[in-house]
């Protein structure tokens, strides 16, 4: 009974990132639950933010967690019922999103979604010329989805390229393919697409090729880090030239680091920033995993 | 007619039926036969257990005990109409069509005629246009049954079962919602049947037609069976006698002349509604009026457009000396009009609750007590109600749609009569109902009337009509054709009014 | 005969009442069952706390279901509720925040801010019920684009990101959904109020009796001097004013609202309702019933939280099978039937 | 009075006929509208590459709604469709990936998985059937609960993330989607085959008339004999069916299958069919009225990706307020009655 309980809550998974951050977290409890047998963890995911803060109750009063690991679903919703566990005593990481309250976790692991809109937005400037044309397809909108969007839009600013539209493709392969469907018969010229995901990426392709305009030099960038797409850049594929990395594994390296806090003697705490890293043919061999789901 | 040499063997055997719904006995060791080629009447009082037998004889029931014999052998009728198949076919007392499908759709529903596995709607289009010429409907196999009236709607019903080649034809209280001219055609059909060696089972509450069509009447009083007897040895009088277990008295109660210097409470002047031409009349204080006229002559319509049922396309209503513009159903009522639908199940009645939510619907804001409902009160108004009206069910709490149609008639009027209206108007108010409960009704409309309640009473029994009304609308495609008073109301005047070989000009 | 109708009486009332207490006790008994199961997973499920935080998490459903009872008891259906609670958190929000600088962060302006979530929810409701019955557009449509409307317009709103109450005001409103009175906190107490005043309002008064006339058949209802309009649009009026209670106790627990707010919570509530007991075609209404299935679906919900027994992704697996294995089991009257 | 008759008669035509046909062509209108805006926004709305887009877009939805129309048009209804179709393609994958290895990866691999997509929409849907008429318990409760347990069974299979079909059988079955025949798409093809036998069935067959029948009045339905619990199993086994062939052309789109595949086609479909004039509670159903309310929908999500007037945060906004818009001007049967 002396156990250290710690609980694991992020998002239910609906598409492929996720899917790739839930079997990262399964791969780390088996891991560390066979390294420390006095650790449990007890991972728990949740379908909205309704739910996933009636779990972080029931971690507490129910398992009576002394950690929590908490991707949260949204920022704002989930920051008082994280207070709230961190009221029970227990130590807190925080994966990707942060808290709109500074100061309740003790950690944080994240992945940095401006960067990755700056990123991508770099690689079209590298690319394209002044009077070239792009559409963006955007995510579900949402916090994340405005900090990439916004950041991709003001780095593009001055550069000449114009950005056609932009409409949301909700991180989803057939919403990518339908949308991106109707900007090709709307646009007949584009140079480029910014597709934010690789999965809308996927339907994107999609698309270009059922129109038949996956020629001259057209490419799409995507991100996160699907590990199709990163086999297709070291392949050297010309539509999806490159990926920019949002680790699902940062969830991990999150337990990792929680686990270390109780286990190791050195001061774990404070914040680590995941780099949102342009995926090359020179570095993809680094970036696949191909066990992971994703 | 009936001398019988030798009388054929019978097709369909009833015997020693007896039937309990749960715990309540309604049926106690009934017999029957139906012989090919003759007309087997059933008589007998409201809740009497009619209804409940010729649905365990066509298999819509199973008996308790007792046995069903098909042609002297020993059977079990397939469930649910099944029995259609071998040749007995119900037409059930309440209407059993499918509103929103159409008259061909409905007749020809579970045994559609196909051709190469597609249906034939040409066919059968042409086989029901044959069937309404005959039986002289004016309406088309297109029609939707939601647009029918009730009356019409009761024809497609014995279209329906016409149309089925039966060699039982059992038929509960088809002409209850029939003006004479449409019984008098359903009657030839019958007739027509008959020769051709259909037996047939017939259920109604009027006598007169039970002596003119049937050969046999069976009677049953409570559940239990009284007599079978030929048709010929009984009188209209000896019936209702049988059935009542007691001698009755005047079927209408004696008529008390009408105060001609009475107030107004009713005027209407150049009424226009949906198909309602314009038309006038004026109702006084105490005075039974009666509307005659054939199916879909307007009677219903005039006095939907008043009570505020259907929009008000034009003229003007005056209840009481006041101008009363178009009002609501609610309004109305308030003011102490009241209508009482003919169409019970779709209208009247909510078939799937109990007596006592339906008794005090119309009139619940009266048993409103401290912004929550007078449960109290309520439950007296039924107790009151039940003696008043002598509705009759075995259980208080059965869901209205189980309660034997006289019964759910009974509790309709109570339901309306629950809002102490100053002007009731009645439409068809006798529907289903038998004679002992109809005399009741009579006399309490003309008590009604004494108090100086006025009634209108819309009606296709003529009888009823001539016998309890003061003064008598008849109407004719929307218009009114004339109105008779005294001497002058009488069959014939009425009916040469109703057919359109007579018009006054009124006013 | 007098005698006969007596025992006539007694009779049919003991071979009624197994069979209609069975439909009324068939919800507990199910959600009996679930706690023994939740008990028999993990002791700490009847713990205080847990069973607080159930009944809590239980009112917004609770309340919203409450309403849909009225709705679909008349023959209606609304799947708007979850849009229009998000939409209503997030004008709440709107208004609050923008308060601060004139009303400061006290009780005045978490009043006002609640007042506007009812007189919005009222006029929600009202758009609602005057589309379907002025309109006469088939209400699954009026919801359904109502649906789509309120969660864009808090999606624009928000720009796409979460709207989130002024932190200070926070700190007043809190205590609505965290503090407790009694014991019971007052989300839970809330959600007594409504439930209490529901049931009156379905079982005791002459509304609730239209409600059920005119979904059991609304022609009878025309026919018995029932205003079927003002009364169908009542009940989306009343359906609007739960959603606008849960609303107000669910803006405080977290103190912001976003596109996703109250996602599915129609079929939640619709559902609370069916394994209520009443009937989805109207004409039949349990607001008891209806409280047992909002606790039911949140029981489910909080069981599946005590144990990893089963993969996370079969939760909806479960949650399926439970649902309908519980409505099963209360529908169950053919077993009465047949022993008898 | 024959004369009288006989003028009364054609009165009577003459003034149904209208009304009846407006709600005929109601939803045609609503779409030839919706057409024009579109033209006008955007000139290529109306290319060839575009319209072909549209159809193969609606094929999906249209399908599943053609199957919809069925089981609404008997009174029940079913909410497990999108989820149906999301384990079935996910099944299918999993099946054809499976059998490379023994079959190669040509064309009978992918019938393989065809006839196990059907299979499984069969059986799907016979399970919806079943539990509804066996098991007595509201279609809503039903297929509400089988909703959540294929969703999550899809995400099990595919660990939550996506399962992707093999690359060379893709290769195989790409044409059924990417390929056309006489100018038309496959899936187009298969639209309007799904919606003829549909048509025809309801229409023309003596079981379409049963749905209608049962829907209008179940009571009516069987004291005529007919197999209520039958007919209305088979409306879901229809509606698997469709499921599957929606599923069936789908799959080669894009070869994969996710938890997100198929989310919110139920309401999708629904609406189509109420657009088209069905009836929700049952008793008359249209598959003409389908065809055209799935073309409305898919056009108006069309007309939105066409023009950036309007914030993308409100598109919900405007898709609710033109669905709302379709169906009142549809319904306004008062207007004709007023002119008259
Ligand atoms: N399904 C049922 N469940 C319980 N009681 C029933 C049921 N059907 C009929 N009854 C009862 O059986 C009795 C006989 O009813 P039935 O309908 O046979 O009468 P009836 O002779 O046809 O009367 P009416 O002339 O009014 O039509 C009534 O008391 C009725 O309430
Ligand atoms: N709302 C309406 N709109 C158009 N026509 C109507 C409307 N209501 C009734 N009618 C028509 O008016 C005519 C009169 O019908 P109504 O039911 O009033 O006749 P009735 O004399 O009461 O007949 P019944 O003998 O069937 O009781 C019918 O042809 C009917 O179709
Ligand atoms: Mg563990
Ligand atoms: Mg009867």
């Amino acid at each position: 009974q002396d156990k250290i309980k710690i609980g694991v809550s992020y998002p239910t998974p609906t598409h492929a990132w996720a899917a790739g951050m839930n079997w990262h977290a399964e791969q780390a409890e088996k891991r560390l639950e066979a390294l420390y047998p006095d650790v449990d963890l007890i991972l728990v995911n949740s379908s909205d933010p309704e739910a996933q803060a009636s779990a972080l109750e029931d971690l507490v009063s129910v398992h009576q967690i002394d950690a929590l690991v908490v991707l949260p679903f949204e920022s704002e919703p989930l920051t008082d019922p994280v207070l709230n566990v961190k009221k029970s005593g227990a130590w807190i990481t925080v994966v990707d999103r942060g808290l709109s309250q500074p100061g309740i976790e003790d950690l944080y692991v994240a992945g940095n979604n401006p960067e990755l809109g700056r990123v991508s937005a770099q690689y079209m400037k590298g690319r394209l010329k002044d009077g070239d044309n792009i559409v963006v397809l955007r995510g579900i909108p949402t916090v994340i989805d405005n900090e990439r969007f916004d950041a991709f839009m003001a780095e593009i600013e001055g550069s000449g390229i114009n950005v056609l539209d932009h409409k949301h493709a909700n991180w989803n392969r057939d919403d990518g393919f339908e949308v991106m469907q109707d900007f090709l018969s709307r646009f007949p010229d584009i140079d480029a697409v910014w597709a934010q995901d690789d999965d809308i990426a996927i339907g994107v392709v999609a698309a270009l090729k059922q129109a038949g305009r996956d020629g001259d030099g057209m490419f799409v960038v995507g991100g996160a880090g699907m590990k199709e797409i990163i086999k297709g850049i070291m392949d050297g594929e010309t539509l999806i030239p490159v990926d920019v990395l949002y680790p699902p594994a940062m969830i991990a390296t999150a337990m990792d680091q929680t686990v270390a806090a109780f286990k190791s003697n050195g001061p774990v705490a404070g914040r680590y920033i995941l780099g949102a890293t342009l995926i090359t043919p020179e570095n993809a061999e680094s970036y696949y995993f191909p066990d992971s789901p994703f | 007619m009936n001398v019988e040499p030798a009388t054929p063997a019978a097709i369909i055997e009833a015997v020693n039926i007896s039937k309990s719904f749960g715990p309540v006995p309604v049926l106690f060791s009934v017999s029957m036969d139906v012989r090919p080629g003759e007309v087997h009447a059933l008589i007998g009082e409201n809740g009497a257990g009619k209804s409940t037998l010729m649905k365990i004889l066509s298999g819509f029931h199973d008996p308790t005990s007792g046995q069903i014999r098909l042609d002297g052998e020993k059977t079990a009728l397939p469930a649910n109409g099944g029995a259609e198949s071998l040749g007995i076919v119900l037409i059930h007392q309440e209407l059993n069509l499918a509103e929103q499908m159409t008259v061909e759709e409905n007749v020809f529903l579970g045994r559609e005629i196909r051709s190469k596995g597609f249906l034939d709607k040409a066919a059968m289009r042409a086989a029901v246009q044959t069937y309404l010429d005959e039986i002289g409907l004016d309406i088309s196999p297109t029609d939707r049954i939601s647009d029918l009236t009730i009356a019409q709607k009761q024809m497609v019903e014995i279209v329906k079962a016409v149309s089925r080649n039966a060699r039982i034809l059992i038929m509960d209280e088809p002409t209850a919602v029939l003006t004479e001219e449409e019984t008098d055609v359903f009657f030839r059909q019958v007739e027509k049947l008959k020769k051709s060696g259909v037996g047939i089972v017939f259920v109604s509450h009027k006598l007169n037609e039970v002596k003119t069509i049937a050969d046999r009447v069976t009677i049953l009083r409570d559940g239990q069976w009284i007599d079978t007897r030929a048709s010929n040895d009984l009188t209209p009088d000896m019936m209702a006698q049988m059935m009542v277990g007691r001698e009755l008295s005047d079927l209408y109660p004696p008529m008390h002349e009408a105060d001609i210097d009475a107030e107004l409470v009713l005027e209407v002047d150049n009424l226009v509604a949906p198909g309602v031409g314009p038309v006038s009349f004026a109702l006084r204080k105490g005075e039974i009026l009666g509307f005659s006229g054939l199916i879909g002559s307007g009677r219903t319509a005039v006095f939907e457009a008043i009570c505020g049922l259907n929009p008000i396309e034009g003229g003007s209503i005056k209840l009481f000396g006041r101008d009363a513009g178009p009002m609501t159903v609610a309004a109305a009522r308030d003011q102490g009009l009241a209508y009482l639908t003919k169409d019970r199940k779709e209208k009247g009645l909510l078939l799937d609750k109990q007596m006592q939510p339906n008794l005090t619907l119309f009139a619940l804001p009266k048993f409103v007590k401290n912004f929550g409902l007078d449960r109290k009160a309520e439950e007296d108004a039924l107790n009151r109600a039940i003696r008043r009206f002598d509705v009759r069910a075995k259980d208080r709490n059965i869901t209205v749609g189980k309660l034997s149609g006289g019964n759910q008639q009974k509790l309709l009027l109570a339901k309306i009569m629950e809002c102490d209206p100053k002007i009731v108007i009645i439409d068809e108010p006798t529907r289903g109902i038998d004679v002992g409960t109809k005399q009741q009704i009579y006399h309490f409309i003309a008590a009604l009337a004494a108090e100086g309640v006025s009634v209108v009473v819309i009606s296709s029994e003529m009888p009823e009509i001539i016998g309890i009304c003061h003064r008598v609308v008849v109407m004719r495609e929307g218009h009114i054709t004339g109105v008779l008073t005294g001497d002058h109301i009488n069959e014939n005047e009425i009916m040469r009014y109703a057919a359109g070989l007579k018009r006054e000009d009124l006013q | 005969m007098t005698m006969m109708t007596a025992s006539d009486d007694t009779a049919t009332k003991q071979a009624k009442r197994p069979s209609v207490d069975f439909k009324t006790i068939g919800p507990a008994l199910a959600l009996l069952i679930l706690c023994v199961i939740g008990f028999m997973l993990n002791p700490a499920f009847v713990s205080e706390g847990n069973l607080t935080n159930l009944l809590t998490r239980s009112a917004f459903i609770g309340i919203i279901a409450v309403g849909a009872t009225f709705v679909i008891t008349a023959g209606g259906i609304d799947l708007s509720v979850g849009s229009m609670a998000a939409a209503i958190a997030g004008v709440m929000i709107i208004i609050m925040n923008g308060a601060v600088e004139t009303m400061g962060t006290g009780l005045a302006t978490v009043l006002l801010g609640c007042g506007c979530a009812l007189v919005l929810g009222i006029g929600a409701g009202w758009i609602n019920g005057a589309l379907t019955t002025k309109g006469k557009i088939e209400a699954f449509i009026v919801t359904l684009g109502t649906m789509g409307i309120y969660r864009s317009l808090v999606t624009y709103f928000a720009d796409g990101g979460t709207l989130s109450l002024n932190f200070d005001i926070r700190g007043t409103y809190r205590p609505v959904y965290y503090d407790s009175f009694l014991g019971l906190p007052y989300p839970v107490w809330v959600f007594i109020c409504v439930a209490i005043c529901g049931w009156l309002l379905l079982n005791r008064t002459a509304f609730g009796r239209y409600c059920t006339a005119i979904g059991s058949n609304e022609a009878v209802a025309k026919y018995s001097a029932i205003n079927v309009d003002r009364v169908k649009t009542l009940t989306y009026v009343i359906q609007g004013l739960c959603v606008a209670f849960a609303t107000i106790i669910y803006v405080p627990r977290l103190g912001s609202a976003s596109a996703s707010t109250g996602v599915l919570w129609e079929l939640e509530a619709i559902a609370a309702v069916i394994i209520g007991g009443t009937v989805l075609k109207g004409g039949y209404g349990r607001i008891g019933g209806t409280i047992l299935g909002a606790l039911i679906l949140t029981t489910i919900g909080n069981i599946l939280n005590f144990t990893d027994l089963i993969s996370n992704y079969l939760n909806g697996t479960m949650q399926g099978l439970i649902i309908i294995v519980a409505v099963f089991l209360q529908r169950s009257d053919w077993k009465l039937g047949k022993s008898k």
